[in-house]
């Protein structure tokens, strides 16, 4: 009876089973131990839909129809995905594995065009699949995601101190170490990874959540889901992974460091200094422009002090919306057949690999300012130039407070914090106006 | 050393290199920009907000800042209290 | 001169001014009469707005380059459409219906390429179109809502008595009967329906707005307004509709009965509940996974506590636009051509009775049960069954007080209440899965 | 009696019978759940909110809940009765 | 190296140095000057992203295709875009031109398999580019903003002295008074428009940000950047413009003149109101419709009182989000080869004109009917018939208050004010239907 | 005079008529539509609400009036300055 056979139970495949499990723990990991549920709670759940069974959510309508696999249908889209398939032959799985195959590596016009032959056999696009064009395919969703951060964003920490901008420099080694540990494991055999891959993981060790969605998705799509998981999830880890390397490579006396208070900035600074910053991205790095102008687009609404109603709605309503869309269409990129090879364990691998370096690099850049400078910076604060806004900001502070009970550096890690956010959105530039 | 070791090597090269570059320029125009607003600009000071740059902050869609909202909280308490006796 | 013979009054046809009357009437009662005002309104008006003469807001580039029909256009589509029609013959009212029959028999490519020459020549697809195609056509427009409403529906009463489940099974056969007082009608020669029409009226007994627009967009595009309108105004009419069916079908003595008070639920259950139920639909009915997906979706998002702001949004912003657009995109359908005949009628005429079949099952059920378990239910929860949340919980919380002044039946009512949405979306997923 | 008549009722019994099955299920599924949950977790009862879950309340896109915001209303009308007088 | 051939330092070209310059300085005017800077900040903004050298953001994937001129990527499209050219020939600087002027002339089938062949080899619609399709090209956007305005707007005034609609009419003399300067421009030999052009810029006139934007999306979309900017400047400029004309057009005593207490209003005839707009919309002019018709539903939202949610998403969320993704699209158009002409100068020059005839005809109008009502009007509420609401009502009150301390004029000043908007959409739509 | 020119002129003619005409129409419509509401309705009068009107109003997303949240504030700045001492 059709229901039977058309119901989860009887077409179940064993990967689905597995994903749908790591769904469920990605919404344990997001609700129990508050792990970025921002994300987290959409992915997870998204990362169950696109697994369930005979649904098809996140794929589209001609991968819908090879699903089914109707000989008239084959026919009709042969000739398109160039297969060699006559009416009436017998639809082997061989056959279905030919058709899949060429429409994975097919451009532009053929998928639109075998999307549009399966339309008109009455099979549709996923809900996911949609989700996933709009948001991410136009690449729309992370940038308006950061024109939100822009909005709640404050540079007065960065201002009052823009020196600090060299440890939000120093920390994206975690992206570039991260790249060259990509090739290291493709070079011992271990996995296989193209360039393109290696830099999209690498983004993982911006420790940033829209710069690795934006990245993965014009570097390596494929890989988008898993590079997404291991950047929101380490992000959530960051206070266990970076305490340990930041007292292993400082002294208890550099730690007790303590730091003057910041200079007040004036308003006037701050609504000025994201027009700088957008001046030096069209002069240097037209690359990184849709990253950075939209950030600072929202940091200029945020500190202009006349469109608050804009402000408020891009930091609100908006972000809001589309960060329910976004993570649902990663979520859809959580599928058996992408997700579940070495790849992925390569990625969790060196996601943590990343955010150790770019940590590392962050203190130690700090301990070589100390070198040069006057009045010495508590290396403690270097470590926050990772991002991973304002959770590394808070790590330094509470290192630092365990140190010296009296030494309060949140506001001084929140200039390398978000030094961190430009790092690795310059990072990002460089590595699409090179390999994109 | 094989294609892709050295790939990643040279992007590593000119990615870090750029992203020093593309922040020290920085560093020196924000000093700049500073320098220029506080001399041709009234300095009406006003301290930086922490609380608000948290991205992940929950806040509901209320242009009602943390304390303000704390302080509307105790109001209300404060009322009913009142209000009961 | 151009205005005058360009003017509404020049050109209005006898069934555009049925129809702006009739939008009148769907705004007076929405407003006046409180009829489900948030979805009548934007019906009402959209009703209006898709009559307007010579506007087109409604209607496809195609449509509008054939409603005005000028040679060289016709020309440029007759191979097309593929209508037997040579430059510079003339445009009698044969050929344009000609036209326009073939282009509403048209598959999905031949559409895209007829709007495409319409483009070119100048010609664009009317607001409401657009909005039809993107809100209703995509499917995503009624999904978004049903997350919204997932995200202001509380199963706390449901979790206390889970076997108040049956109650919102029962009431389906409101769909059911329905399907088959159609086909009796067109057994009878009264009037003609399809399987695919008959099902989509049907759903109109699930008295959910929602879950009636996805199914008919699916099953029936050209009863959606119908169907829509019908839904709306019968959930308003329920305080009217189902008290006498309530007191006909039960004893005084029974709707006495006093419940007992429901136990509390712990959040942790109302966090994991909504997984559940994905879990269930992913392994039995995977056709119903859009619909109960976003619902489980908006409902996990209220519960779990960690995203509160994605809540909000899903509750209040994104689903008021979505409302707003929703409702004028019904409206668009409210054309006269396609309203003004005897299936409007014999929708409306089915519709009641679909209330009605509904509320008596719920009720029945409800009386069969009290055979089995041992402590009693009052047979009038079991009108809440049909959903119309939350007004059926309120009719029977309100027959029951007459009864006994001291029953409050309200947060009993709640549960075969909320899972009467539950059922509706399950008969939804087994229609589309057997005619979709 | 015709074609159509025949496919409605083969829909309303596999309609109906599936609806039923599914609701069943669920209905021990859901009370497998509840006595899991309620044995392994800490119970922190809290009743279920019936206020909540009208779907057509004109709630204004502000996290208030009701109440609180009756009494943040009244604690500005007592305010101004005290600024007059 | 590739990051410095690529940067912009290294391709920025005077044109976009200058147009960076003038998106700052719109930006200056917005923020210092509280110039609109609901739009004017995002337009801005958007002005500079678009002049980013080599980021293309602006641009479609074919023109970002073209512009990068790879050989075999304009092999590709020289056929559909009828370009004599050859694999391997050189890319000479007038093979780019001829590419880039045939697609600028091509028609919209065209354009979309250009871009298609584009996407094909790799290129993407800049973000700009995309926004400006959804939001303008669908004209969706400018609806959108009215309707949202609607439903800020309040018709008490006007229904409690109907009459003052005429100072509404008599003020969009401003556009076609601005149309017959365009066209002597063009007859003096000094500047060329097209009728189109001519009254695209007339409708500054308007004084009103979506009508502008929306008649000028529709008839001459080139100069929607200029257009959209004096429109906005010149409703900032209000104040400076208007109160030497209406104090050169009227004698001390004219001034003083006393309005009576308005009646009040009921709430019915603000509910019934708008739909009698819509009615007289749907008899009289169709071609106004999308434009009132959206207009009278956000304000219907508002007065009826049973959909309290709906409007204020309409006038928070929807609106806020829509003016966002409008202004930057807006300032796509900021681009030097579009902006930097006569033409620009000309629209500049013409809009202030426009503001200036509009308020002179509104006061004239005004004496005008002194002549034949009982009750004497105060001439100066009629300058603000030209809407710019509620800028140009707020002046008309100080200008009476100078000649008469008691006399506030601001309430009925309110009523020609909203019938300015209501006039200049209502000759937006007769310039649609008699040119568009 | 160039075609244009008489282009611009008929345009003016057309666009002014059509505007003067429609409006004028409104004006009566309007006067009607008042009578009969006035006629058969219970008259509930309330006054025309200017505050509201401005387009460019910079409202944040909360349905509190201006001066209701204008009361709000000094309520709080009343209570903090009472909460100090
Ligand atoms: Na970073
Ligand atoms: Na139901
Ligand atoms: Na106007």
């Amino acid at each position: 009876m059709t229901l039977w056979t058309g119901s989860g139970l009887f077409n179940i495949e064993i990967g689905q089973v597995v994903m749908i499990v790591i769904g469920l723990l990605l919404l344990y990991l997001a609700i129990r131990k508050k792990f970025e549920p921002l994300l987290l709670v959409p992915i997870g759940f998204g990362g169950i839909l696109a697994n369930i069974p005979e649904a098809g959510l996140a794929l589209s309508a001609a991968e819908n129809a090879l699903h089914f696999a109707k000989p008239e249908v084959l026919a009709a889209l042969a000739s398109t995905l160039d297969v060699g398939y006559q009416a009436g032959q017998a639809v082997t799985p061989e056959v279905k594995e030919a058709f899949k195959l060429a429409f994975k590596d097919a451009g532009y016009s053929t998928v639109s065009a075998a999307n549009a032959i399966a339309s008109d056999h009455g099979y549709g696009n996923g809900m996911l699949y949609n989700f996933y064009t709009i948001v991410i395919g136009s690449t729309v969703g992370p940038l308006l995601i950061f024109m939100g951060v822009g909005a709640m964003t404050d540079f007065g920490p960065l201002l009052a101190n823009p020196k600090t901008l060299l440890l939000g420099a120093a920390a994206q080694f975690g992206i570039f170490g991260t790249v060259l540990g990509a090739a290291l494991l493709d070079w011992l055999g271990i996995l296989d990874f193209t360039i393109l891959e290696a830099a999209a993981i690498g983004i993982i060790g911006g420790a940033d959540g829209p710069t690795s969605i934006y990245v993965s998705s014009v570097l390596a799509p494929h890989l988008i889901g898993a590079i997404a998981v291991s950047a929101y999830a380490y992000m959530a880890l960051v206070p266990m992974i970076q305490p340990p390397i930041m007292k292993a490579l400082t002294t208890q006396k550099e730690r007790a460091i303590k730091m003057s208070q910041l200079r007040p900035v004036t308003k006037k600074e701050k609504i000025v200094f994201p027009i700088v910053v957008l001046v030096a991205v069209a002069l240097f790095l037209p690359d990184a422009a849709p990253l950075l102008g939209m950030f600072c687009f929202g940091n200029l609404m945020r500190e202009c002090g006349v469109v608050e109603r804009l402000s408020d709605t891009a930091q609100n309503a908006l972000i809001n919306i589309v960060t329910i869309f976004l993570g649902l269409s990663v979520g859809s990129k959580l599928m058996a057949d992408k997700f579940l090879d070495g790849q992925t364990l390569g990625i969790l691998g060196l996601g943590i690999v990343a955010f150790g370096v770019g940590t590392a690099c962050g203190v130690l850049m700090a301990k070589l300012m100390n070198a040069f400078v006057k009045e010495p910076i508590n290396p403690l604060i270097g470590s926050a130039g990772v991002s991973a806004v304002p959770m590394a900001a808070r790590v330094s502070n509470k290192v630092g407070l365990e140190a010296n009970p009296h030494n309060f550096l949140l506001m001084h890690a929140m200039g390398p914090n978000v030094a961190g956010v430009i790092g690795s959105a310059v990072a990002a530039g460089v590595m699409i106006k090179l390999l994109g | 050393m094989n294609e892709l070791m050295s790939q990643a090597i040279d992007l590593m090269v000119a990615g870090m290199g750029f992203v020093f570059a593309f922040l020290i320029i920085l560093v020196f125009a924000t000093l700049l920009m500073s320098k220029l607003v506080l001399r041709f600009g009234p300095a009406e000071p006003e301290p930086a907000t922490p609380a608000r740059n948290s991205r992940a902050k929950p806040s509901a869609p209320s242009p009602v800042d943390p304390d303000t909202a704390e302080a509307i909280k105790k109001a209300i308490a404060q009322y009913r209290s009142r209000h009961k006796k």
